[in-house]
């Protein structure tokens, strides 16, 4: 029983911690923005309100659309829920960790994306087809980038376990700085920006653009449905940092605090990077999109490579 | 009386060669005529001189059907046909001559290796014997009439006589008569197939379409 | 008495036929005797006669076996002609007299334990079923009768040749019976016995069907009614098969087996390799399915070539091969009848005219092609056995790629003759009751020996193997 | 678990027995339940047909080719005609082999028997060959895309759920006696694999038709199950058992997998056929709204073959995954590759069958109807017999996602037994404990929906909510033909992969500054049907012709023929 409630209590720490500090990111990377444009920006809590103000929102439905719309985004928060569970986070040990959960974690993104185009298309609108067919167009390149990673990984740690993945065994990796993860993180990196619709791949703050991508599909969606998938993204942005973090700075001090300290402050930069990416670099023209995931597999292929010739 | 045998053998293989050679279907009947009356005599040389009954009876039967009966059916049905000669050969009189050397000697150099179980009257029998069936088969391949086809059928059964006249003492005769008379009906039923042809062809020539058959 | 009776009675029987009579009665009167030459037949199968004429006629299981195809065979044909002349007015005299004296020679061949005599039998069975081919009275047909007839008597010419050769060879036994020889099989001239075994093998090969001397069989089988292409492709071309076992049987005693069957292999590769190359494109189903016949012979000596299972295999592909000759030309047969001809720009769709002989097209397509439950299938697999078992791999390969393109070439144009679009024939003769009996009869037959092999047959089967030292 | 009945009964071979053991009882288990559920919706299916030519009894013979009107399709049945009796003699040709090096024609002795390499070599090519047209590797799967559509849903169900799987089960059959392979097999297993899969979830992605979509699909999915037998052989050549189980136990999952899915996906397209009488995918649109329960199942369907957890695709995939990952660390270098390129070939096809289904399901039953389809206006217009066998498939699809240690004694003992490795010997635990997580993950993800669901709920309120058009962006004059078609859908990746699709397009250019009507076509052509058989059968016919017009009727050739054969023999024989 009190094993069951230990589970409980770490779950929800779990949480607790991405739930509170997930949509903090948005504001960072706004004011970095915002910085670099020369303004001041709005505050660092301003996604917390806009969600606040969508779920006290009502929603409107198109006449068109079925259950499947209504469906997504609680399908697409929930994904992002368990994989938090699967991600460690510093100091904080990811709850659930088991052979195979890099399967569970990209299937379960996977599902989330399923619903996410089926609600596009459920609109009936050409935008939202438009949108939803670039999704599933790059994530099939950059499903395969991240499998190539996770492959990787896999034969440098000798498991199967994310956690064991981007854990115990990456400092030691690190020795000598290994070129073969400084690949892996800049194919991560990539893919991380295509994932979360960050700007060279798409960008978040427009809706009206031919060129776009995710933010075309949720154009139908309003109020607490809106809330449920800008939170969700704001969740999928903290676990790639995350994970992204854990392979960048293998520190572990042992001491809880400190550490925990690395790992947010780990994050807080990751959140600036991309801000200052997203304030030098330009929206790429859609067929070099495709160029740059590519360019992430190649660097995936390329430390795959040197792994297996290191075998 | 080998040599009379030997000079017959050579005989024939010459005048197979020269049938070969011909163009003229009547020439070619009379040669044929000719060579089944030369190996119509072999029986009669094969005892060193003892002529037995049996031996002059499958002489005289060998002579009237072959050098006969046959050329006579040839002729008659020839007469039925309005052309006389051979339009044209395959092969002409030197290509001719030159396959039926080179099959002569085959049928020698396979001669070669046999060895004869010391019965026969001449050596040549078996090589000779061959060089005709050969020659007649290769006046078969190269002649374009129905008539000379049927002409170089009877050549190679005279080789396959010339042949069998060696075993004479071995066969028992029923076999060989059901032979010979096979040999003849097979000649009979295909001067009536022939006879047929031509008056299908006559038919059919005369509503103005003309078969095609070969090149006759 | 008996064998001296079965060769006799048909003869006296062709011989009543030649007198002015109806065409139904000359049928009946074919059927009657086939059934009474069938019934004597088949109670062989419990008590085999003894030896007749001083041992020139001795039924062994090799002759019970081809015997019995015969029968049945010649049954199939008579009943079949039943049907077949309702409708065909033209005078039968010497159809049927030919097919009798047909039936009595090759009765004579498979009893006959002398090599002369087989060869005279053999001869004659060409002389007969010479005019049967020329029953349309056209020019194609004498066509093809002519060149069936030169080319089969040039072979049968070079068989005669290869008897005598062999009685050099036998010179010691001074006989051409067949015991004789075996059992003085040491005495044999090795170098003259080899002469003849070439002579013999191209003399009736030629007779038979064999590439390359098979050229007789598409012009033959092409222009003759579907009746006598049965009984010239299941039953004058496996009598020759008979004389190629006896000489099979006396090169196994002398110990000349590898030479024989190399041979053999040879010109059953040959022949499988002719119709595959000349069936991808042939409109004419009598054409084609002659072609296929040049393959079953093909299997039938690539069989014996191989030895072992691969004797089983040609001794029961014997009596499947004929059944398939049944249904395929019988086939052939009706459908000609009812479109006037067998090629396939006239013939299209025929299930949709006519049904039945459309799924007996089918039938016939599966059963001639080899494939399951069609016992065909069964021994064209154990003549592949065979191949693997005498460790010639390659040669199973080249059997299977060139079943494959006979299959797709036969099927081709089978196909189209069935499911094409369908033609308007002139006004449509109905399906004959008796033709399509003997078809399904045969076909039924086919596919029982397919998924059971009853133990008397399988006994005869190796009783006959043995015989060839299998 | 095994058990052997022996009939009194002889055929030309011997004697005949049948056998149960763990390999038979999946393929079994897959067959019972696709059976029986597609008899129940054939009854309601086949109703307006009643009286018509039983197409069915077609089918079952492949004939369906033949009698159908388009030659492409006439002509595919008879490259399978040809290729399928090509197999069978294969077929034959490698039990002969195996007979003769055993000594027996009994599957015991053979298994029994430690065949040479070179025949087990031999062997396994031949089975290849023969089982490969049958189960629909590439490239001779040509057949399958035109024979599956062509008959009725529910036979197209059984066709494709159990008839190309009796391919697979000869492949096991014939791994499982022949314990000697060479390593080199794995390998070439794996390579099929990844190629058809790969081949047919692209191929399946450029097509139009329901029905002919869903049958490049059993392509992919008889690749995965050829990269998971793959992996289990290479486990059983490199002596690692629990490889070998893994591999194994995970590709006949995804037998009975895919018979459940592929079969309810089937059914679910004869429905929307059924009603609409077009499986033009760019023809419909909207049908959930019509067809609720219809989509709903289907939907079923689509999530289990994309592998989406909750559903028992996913479940099969994560052993053939887990099973390459494994491989990763405990096979030579070699395997390593191997298994690296199988982990991205089947993420790659997990990725586009997501597309595909995206595709599939969001034209065909979400959005707007794309023209007017005729239908009679009832509200499911499906009949109960039809619904029934669906919802029993969907269940079963969910029940094994959720429940899979209901099946992993089922498929770990085919997997051991194929194997040839002793059940305790094999570290089964540390792929059940995984499932086990994966399982008690989906339970909790669902838990997290209804939670959400609640909360959504509690925000909301129980005022209905306002039902407005869809935003389109300020433009007015929208129409349903203006939505996204499958066409434009896949367009993207079937651009990036048109040299190995054959992608054609025509017209779709607009000229002028007012332009009038213009025409676009696009359409994905099979590589290996469009550049090696029909110019193959181009080719044969070609040369037959030539052959044929040279073929001179003389008998001066006739003899000419056998006077060189002759001869031939004379010299060859007596020199």
């Amino acid at each position: 029983m009190s094993l069951l409630f230990n589970k409980a209590v770490t779950f929800l720490l779990h949480w607790l911690v991405i739930g509170a500090l997930s949509p903090a990111l948005f504001g960072v990377i706004a004011r970095v923005k915002a910085f670099f444009a020369g303004k001041k920006g709005p505050s660092l809590l301003q996604p917390y309100f806009d969600l606040a103000k969508l779920f006290r929102k009502k929603c409107v439905y198109s006449s068109t659309t079925t259950w499947i719309f209504r469906a997504s985004p609680v399908v697409s928060l929930a994904v992002m829920l368990i994989l938090s569970l699967m991600v460690p986070f510093g100091r904080f040990r990811a709850p659930v960790q088991f052979p195979g959960d890099i399967l569970l974690v990209a299937y379960l993104l996977a599902l989330g994306r399923f619903f996410m185009i089926l609600a596009a298309l459920d609109t009936g609108s050409s935008f939202e087809g438009m949108g939803a067919s670039r999704e599933a167009f790059f994530s099939c390149l950059s499903e395969l980038a991240l499998f190539m990673n996770f492959i990787t990984l896999s034969l440098l740690s000798e498991s199967l376990s994310l956690s064991r993945m981007i854990g115990a065994d990456i400092p030691m990796s690190w020795k000598g700085l290994d070129p073969v993860l400084l690949l892996v993180v800049g194919s991560f990196f990539i893919v991380l920006l295509a994932e979360n619709c960050r700007i060279p791949v798409d960008d978040p703050d427009t809706h009206l653009e031919l060129t776009m991508i995710h933010e075309v599909m949720i154009l139908d969606h309003s109020g607490v449905d809106l809330g449920y998938l800008l939170y969700a993204s704001a969740m999928k942005l903290f676990l790639f940092f995350a994970i992204l973090v854990s392979i960048i700075i293998p520190v572990r001090t042992g001491h809880p605090a400190v550490d925990t300290g690395i790992f947010l402050g780990g994050v807080l930069a990751m959140a600036v990077l991309v801000g200052i990416v997203e304030s030098i670099m330009a929206r790429l023209r859609l067929n070099r999109v495709r160029l740059l995931l590519l360019i992430a597999f190649a660097l995936a292929f390329f430390s795959l490579i040197v792994t297996l010739w290191r075998n | 009386m080998t040599p009379w045998i030997d000079v017959i053998c050579i005989l024939a293989v010459f005048l197979s060669l020269t049938l070969l050679a011909t163009h003229r279907i009547v020439g070619m009947i009379k040669i044929f005529a000719v060579q089944s009356f030369f190996l119509g005599l072999v029986p009669l040389f094969l005892h060193g001189g003892i002529i037995a009954g049996r031996d002059l009876a499958v002489s005289l039967v060998t002579m009237v059907l072959k050098a006969g009966l046959v050329p006579a059916v040839l002729f008659w049905e020839l007469r039925h046909i309005s052309m006389r000669s051979e339009v044209r050969p395959i092969l002409g009189l030197g290509a001719s001559i030159l396959c039926g050397a080179v099959l002569i000697a085959v049928a020698f150099w396979i001669s070669l290796a046999m060895k004869l179980p010391g019965k026969l009257e001449s050596s040549l029998v078996l090589p000779c014997s061959l060089a005709t069936i050969l020659l007649g088969f290769m006046t078969m391949v190269t002649r374009t009439r129905a008539v000379t086809q049927v002409l170089g059928y009877m050549v190679i059964e005279n080789g396959i006589f010339l042949f069998a006249l060696s075993l004479f003492d071995t066969m028992p005769v029923p076999i060989e008569m059901g032979i010979l008379l096979d040999i003849f009906v097979a000649v009979f039923v295909m001067a009536i197939v022939l006879n047929h042809i031509n008056e299908e062809f006559e038919r059919t020539r005369s509503t103005g379409r003309r078969p095609r058959w070969g090149e006759s | 008495m008996t064998l001296i009776l079965l060769i006799a009675v048909p003869l006296i029987a062709a011989l009543i036929v030649l007198l002015p009579a109806k065409n139904i009665f000359r049928v009946r009167l074919l059927c009657a005797v086939s059934l009474f030459h069938a019934s004597v037949v088949a109670s062989f199968w419990w008590r085999r006669p003894g030896p007749e004429l001083q041992g020139y006629f001795v039924l062994d299981p090799l002759g019970l076996l081809l015997l019995s195809i015969l029968d049945l065979l010649f049954l199939a044909t008579s009943f079949f002609m039943i049907g077949y002349f309702e409708r065909e007015h033209r005078n039968n005299r010497t159809f049927t007299a030919c097919i009798l004296c047909l039936l009595s020679m090759t009765t004579m061949v498979s009893v006959s334990y002398h090599l002369g005599l087989m060869w005279v039998a053999i001869e004659t069975t060409t002389l007969f079923s010479a005019p049967l081919i020329s029953f349309h009275r056209n020019w194609k047909s004498l066509e093809a009768t002519w060149k069936y007839l030169l080319v089969c008597s040039v072979g049968i010419a070079l068989a005669l040749m290869g008897t005598f050769f062999l009685a050099i060879a036998a010179h010691e036994t001074r006989t051409l019976l067949l015991p004789a020889i075996l059992n003085n099989a040491p005495l044999l001239s090795t170098s003259w016995l080899k002469l003849s075994v070439i002579f013999l093998f191209v003399g009736y090969g030629c007779k038979m069907g064999l590439a390359p001397m098979h050229s007789w069989k598409p012009e033959a089988y092409g222009q003759a009614t579907g009746m006598v292409s049965v009984l010239m492709a299941g039953g004058l071309t496996q009598c020759s098969f008979l004389a190629l076992m006896r000489v099979s049987q006396i090169c196994h005693k002398t110990g000349l087996g590898d030479f024989y069957g190399s041979i053999l292999i040879v010109a059953g590769v040959l022949s499988l390799v002719v119709p595959a190359v000349f069936l991808l494109d042939e409109k004419s189903l009598k054409r084609s399915f002659a072609f296929s016949s040049v393959e079953h012979v093909g299997l039938l000596v690539l069989g014996l070539g191989m030895g072992g299972v691969g004797v089983f295999g040609a001794l029961f592909h014997m009596i499947n091969n004929a059944l398939a000759k049944v249904v395929m030309f019988l086939t052939a047969g009706s459908l000609a009848q009812k479109y006037g001809s067998s090629r396939a720009p006239e013939v299209r769709g025929v299930i949709h005219l006519y049904p039945v002989t459309g799924i007996f097209l089918l039938v016939a397509l599966l059963a001639g092609t080899g494939m399951f439950p069609f016992a065909t299938f069964h021994s064209e697999l154990l003549i592949i056995n065979a191949s693997v078992i005498s460790e010639h791999y390659v040669l199973a390969g080249i059997i299977i790629v060139c079943l494959a393109v006979i299959f797709m070439g036969i099927s081709r144009l089978v196909l189209d003759l069935v499911y094409g679009k369908p033609v308007e024939p002139a006004p449509a003769p109905r399906e004959n009751l008796f033709m399509n009996i003997t078809i399904a009869a045969a076909a039924a037959l086919l596919v029982g020996l397919g998924l059971w092999m009853p133990a008397p047959l399988s006994g005869l089967l190796h009783e006959a193997a043995a015989l060839i030292g299998a | 678990m095994e058990k052997i009945f022996r009939g009194p009964w002889t055929v030309p071979f011997g004697e005949c027995s049948l056998r149960l053991d763990p390999l038979n009882l999946v393929f079994l288990a897959a067959i019972v339940v696709l059976v029986l559920s597609s008899a129940i919706y054939g009854t309601g299916y086949l109703r307006p047909y009643r009286g018509k030519k039983p197409l069915g009894i077609h089918a079952f013979f492949y004939l369906v080719f033949m009698a159908a009107e388009k030659p492409a399709v006439r002509q595919a049945g008879f490259i399978y005609l040809i290729a399928s009796h090509c197999a069978t003699f294969f077929l034959f040709l490698m039990f002969f082999l195996m007979a003769h090096a055993a000594g027996s024609m009994d599957f015991d002795v053979m298994a029994r028997t430690d065949f040479p390499q070179a025949v087990a070599a031999l062997a396994f090519l031949l089975a290849l060959a023969g089982f490969g047209v049958k189960a629909g590797f590439l490239p001779t799967h040509i057949w399958l895309p035109y024979a599956h559509p062509a008959a009725p849903a529910h036979i197209s169900a059984l066709l494709s759920g159990i008839a190309i799987k009796m391919g697979i089960y000869g492949i096991c059959r014939v791994l499982w006696i022949v314990k000697t392979l060479p390593g080199w097999c794995g390998y070439t297993l794996l390579a099929l694999g990844i190629v058809s899969g790969l081949m047919g979830v692209l191929y399946a992605l450029g097509q139009h038709e329901l029905k002919r979509l869903l049958a490049y699909h059993s392509i992919e999915n008889i690749g995965i199950i050829a990269v998971g037998l793959g992996v289990g052989l290479l486990g059983r050549s490199h002596q690692v058992p629990f490889l070998a189980v893994l591999g194994f136990g995970g590709a006949l999952l995804h037998v009975v997998n895919h018979a459940l899915f592929k079969g309810l996906l089937f059914l679910g397209a004869g429905s929307v056929i059924h009603r609409t009488h077009s499986g033009e995918m760019d023809h419909l649109g909207g049908l959930a709204k019509t067809m609720p329960w219809t989509a709903g199942f289907f939907l079923a369907g689509a999530l289990s073959i994309c592998g989406l957890p909750l559903f028992n695709g996913f479940v099969s995939e994560f052993l053939i995954y887990f099973g390459l990952f494994t491989g990763l660390r405990e096979l030579p270098p070699e395997g390593v590759v191997a298994c690296s390129l199988g982990i991205l070939s089947l993420a790659l096809m997990g990725a586009l069958a997501l597309a595909c289904f995206s595709k599939v399901y969001g034209i065909v039953f979400l959005g707007k109807p794309r023209t007017d389809i005729k239908t009679d206006g009832t509200p499911e217009g499906t009949p109960f017999s039809m619904l029934l066998p669906m919802a029993i498939l969907a269940a079963l699809c969910l029940w094994i996602g959720l429940v899979p240690q209901s099946v992993t004694g089922l498929i770990f003992g085919g997997g051991t037994y194929l194997a040839h490795t002793d059940a305790f010997a094999v570290r089964l635990g540390t792929v059940l404990g995984p499932l086990a997580t994966v399982v008690r993950m989906a339970l909790l993800f669902l838990a997290l929906i209804l939670g959400l669901v609640l909360l959504r709920r509690l925000f909301l309120g129980t005022k209905p909510l306002p039902v407005r058009e869809t935003w389109s962006c300020g433009f007015v004059a929208v129409s349903s033909r203006i939505q996204y078609t499958s066409a434009s859908f896949a367009r993207m990746i079937v651009e990036l992969m048109k040299n190995i699709l054959l992608f054609r397009r025509r017209g779709g250019q607009v000229t002028g500054v007012f332009p009038g009507k213009a025409h676009m076509k696009s359409s994905v052509h099979d590589a290996s049907e469009e550049m090696i058989f029909r110019p193959g059968l181009a080719l044969s016919n070609e040369i037959s012709k030539k052959l044929g017009h040279s073929r001179i009727r003389y008998t001066q050739l006739y003899l000419m023929y056998i006077l060189l054969f002759l001869v031939f023999l004379l010299i060859w024989k007596l020199k």
